[in-house]
């Protein structure tokens, strides 16, 4: 069964309702496993103490952070190119995840730079691309709700979703070289060269349970705004009555 | 090892884990409120005897 | 095809042919307007398509063929009527097409023709309703193109304007143009095919003619 | 061929420039904007020197997109929006054509009023003149990607707010290298050229990017 057959609503739906049980599960399973292994497991950092904790809600966090904007980039490009009729519903229904990351991933963050950096904010090259790209999630947010046609609103998004994808690499790049220019002197990498597989394990671990928490996020917001449209749809109807949806055409000569 | 001694910055820690899953669990509050409004609003339109448009439009 | 999510009709077919006018009435909602602006390319029909057939640039789409005569007169106030005029003539590709004869006019002429030769050096913002309304009609006067698509042409109109009107578009007919109009007064021109859209009881009846006049 | 971009371009300036001198009141936001900055940080006039590129910058940034949501608003509220999609002419490049003299009508004269307002944030010649010339070939870029924004949201009514949230971001990179080359010729850490070739670079990428998505956006608008 190709993925065009879940074009239709009515499938789609009947989808989720038999893979969301399953999912829920499995996503409970892993944070159950990944935060038991980051608090008792996972040992200090001879460096961070135990702070490096946050770590393990950071940076997954700021990956399905990245991720979504990749899958909200597909599906847009599903919408202009395939017109699928479920692409622009899954952009719309990842935009507010992809927020909600990006704002705990701006606030791990901060939290965790002031005890290591003395300061919660640094114009750092990373902290600085992600707050652009929380920027443009609410951006995007803000257009779909500020059109009332839905479908006009997801074109709308979409071309602004794809010119986002293009610049965001841009960004990046210009961040960095912005950085390289005004490197404050005090600031601690992240990046340290090895990571020790007792903290690796446990952060693949919360990844995983973040991914498959998106994915049930996403698809119950997607199973909503499909009932969304079905209800506006029907609302229309009901406004129309008397117009229903179709038009009776009787052509005849004159004279 | 304690794991309830969080060393000298337990507050961030602390104060990061419930932002996390603050957030997460107003996403979730969200996307649940969302669906009972929405399952409401169908209810009633149905109700009202409004047949689904999705009914008239699989067929074409 | 499909407006905000509602559909406004479907199963709809016809065809028209050269010198012909069709004339489509209908009450108010029904997507009158809906049509034209679909056969004018600016909304995209849900399914189905539309064919010119035999135009002389095939690559052309049909609306490039097409002058678009809707409510909004598309005139910039700041500039003369006759700056507002050469521009549309020089932006418009012409699109003649074999079997059809046009009487092009220049600017000028086409404003004179209309009776408003006297206001070509005013700014458009000093024209009256029925004046700007003429300066509009005066586009179709410049650049040839075989199919004029109208929504509600007489309106605010004057009685010899209408007169003038009518004559203008018979004259597009006999050129062997086509006239899709959407109209409640009725038009007198000489060759008419009718479409008459209604709201239709479910279920859905496509009902639909063809004709040739 | 060239006829119709020639007569588009002539009625673009020719309405911008009649209808209340547009260009003008960019001119006076942008030396308002200027002239608060000093109650904002003090009269240091070193100061001044030092960040004074960066809020020439932020300035002219302003001022574009203030002018920009009626650039295709205005055409589509009286109907010609749809004859411009109808005349059978490439909508990519008439986007281009109406970007350019919107430019001419608005961005020059930021771009001349910038060295009169850098006097009064005490900049040496040297960072004048690579200001003016960073404005020069920065701000059609501003322009370019502002028509995204405002061909998205020209079926709104009040858009212009949401048309500068959502372009904001894209500009980011312009005013980075902008600044940078900027600042580059006063103080080098390095040379002005790199980041000035990297802004010129950006302005064309977006001479490509602006149009195709600008006019994508404007046919899904008709509808």
């Amino acid at each position: 069964m190709a993925i065009w057959d879940y074009a239709n609503p009515t499938r789609f739906l009947r989808l989720v309702e038999i893979i969301l049980p399953w999912l829920i599960a499995a996503c409970a399973a892993a944070f159950a496993v990944g935060l038991y292994k980051s608090f008792f497991m996972a040992p200090e950092d001879y460096q961070q103490g135990d702070t490096v904790r946050i770590m393990f809600i950071h940076v997954p966090a700021a990956w399905l952070a990245m991720m979504c904007y990749s899958i909200m980039a597909i599906s847009s490009l599903g919408t202009l190119v395939w017109k699928h009729p479920l692409a622009d519903v899954s952009a719309k229904a990842a935009a507010p995840i992809g927020a909600a990351l990006t704002f705990t991933c701006l606030v791990t963050g901060a939290l965790w730079g002031k005890p290591m950096w003395g300061t919660y904010w640094v114009w750092d090259a990373r902290l600085t691309s992600v707050l652009v790209l929380f920027i443009m999630y609410l951006g995007l947010m803000a257009l779909w709700r500020t059109m009332e046609d839905p479908i006009k609103a997801g074109k709308a998004a979409a071309i602004l979703t794809l010119v986002g994808a293009l610049n965001l690499p841009i960004i990046k790049f210009s961040v960095d070289w912005w950085n390289t220019l005004h490197q404050p002197a005090s600031v601690i990498r992240l990046d340290g060269p090895t990571i020790h597989p007792d903290m690796l394990v446990p952060l693949l671990v919360m990844a995983l349970a973040f991914t498959l928490l998106f994915f049930v996020l996403h698809l119950m917001a997607m199973r909503n705004e499909v009932l969304r449209r079905r209800v506006r749809a029907m609302r229309m109807r009901a406004a129309s009555v008397a117009a229903p949806a179709t038009a009776r055409a009787t052509a005849q000569p004159a004279e | 090892m304690d794991p309830f001694d969080l060393g000298p910055h337990a507050g961030f820690i602390v104060a990061s884990y419930i932002v996390t899953f603050g957030t997460m669990a107003a996403l979730i509050v969200w996307v649940l409120v969302d669906r009972a409004r929405q399952l409401a609003a169908l209810k009633e339109l149905e109700e009202q005897g409004i047949a689904r448009a999705s009914a008239r439009r699989d067929k074409s | 095809m499909d407006r905000g999510g509602r559909r406004v009709f479907a199963g709809l077919t016809f065809s028209v042919s050269a010198g012909t006018a069709l004339i489509v009435t209908g009450p108010n909602g029904v997507g009158k307007s809906s049509l034209l602006r679909t056969l004018a390319g600016l909304v995209a029909p849900a399914e189905g398509d539309l064919n010119l057939e035999g135009a002389s640039q095939p690559d052309m789409a049909v609306h490039e063929h097409a002058h678009y005569f809707g409510h909004q007169d598309a005139l910039k106030p700041a500039l003369t009527a006759l700056e507002n005029l050469t521009f549309w003539q020089s932006f418009s590709a012409p699109a003649p097409s074999p079997g059809f004869k046009s009487a092009v006019m220049k600017p000028v002429q086409a404003l004179e023709f209309l009776g408003i030769g006297h206001t070509a050096r005013l700014p458009a913002a000093y024209l009256s309703a029925g004046q700007r309304r003429r300066l509009s009609l005066a586009r179709l006067l410049i650049t040839p193109r075989p199919l004029w698509l109208m929504d509600e042409p007489t309106s605010a109109l004057d009685t010899a304007s209408e007169a003038r009107l009518l004559d203008l578009m018979n004259n597009h007919l006999s050129g062997g143009g086509i006239i899709i109009a959407a109209t409640h007064s009725p038009l007198n021109l000489s060759t008419i095919v009718r479409l008459h859209l209604e709201t239709a009881p479910e279920p859905m009846a496509p009902l639909s003619q063809e004709r040739d006049a | 061929m060239t006829g119709w971009v020639g007569s588009l371009f002539a009625r673009e300036l020719r309405i911008a420039v009649r209808v209340g001198g547009s260009g003008m009141i960019g001119v006076l936001f942008f030396l308002a904007v200027v002239s608060v900055i000093p109650f904002g940080v003090g009269p240091d006039l070193n100061l001044l020197a030092r960040i004074g590129p960066a809020f020439l910058w932020i300035g002219a940034l302003l001022a574009t997109l203030l002018g920009l949501d009626r650039l295709f608003q205005a055409d589509r509220d009286d109907g010609a929006l749809d004859l411009l999609l109808m005349a059978g002419r490439p909508l990519e490049l008439v986007v281009l054509v109406k970007c350019l003299a919107h430019w001419m009508a608005t961005g020059l004269p930021l771009v001349v009023a910038a060295p009169v307002l850098a006097i009064f944030l005490n900049l040496s010649p040297t960072a004048i003149g690579a200001v003016t010339l960073t404005l020069l070939v920065g701000t059609p870029a501003l322009t370019l990607i502002g028509a995204i924004g405002a061909s998205l949201t020209v079926t709104l009514r009040r858009g212009g707010l949401l048309m500068a949230v959502l372009v904001i971001p894209l500009t980011i990179p312009i005013l980075i290298f902008g600044v940078s080359a900027a600042d580059a010729a006063v103080t080098d850490p390095v040379p002005f050229l790199t980041p000035f070739l990297i802004l010129c670079a950006l302005t064309l990428i977006s001479a490509v990017v602006g149009p195709i998505a600008s006019a994508m956006a404007l046919r899904f608008s008709s509808d």
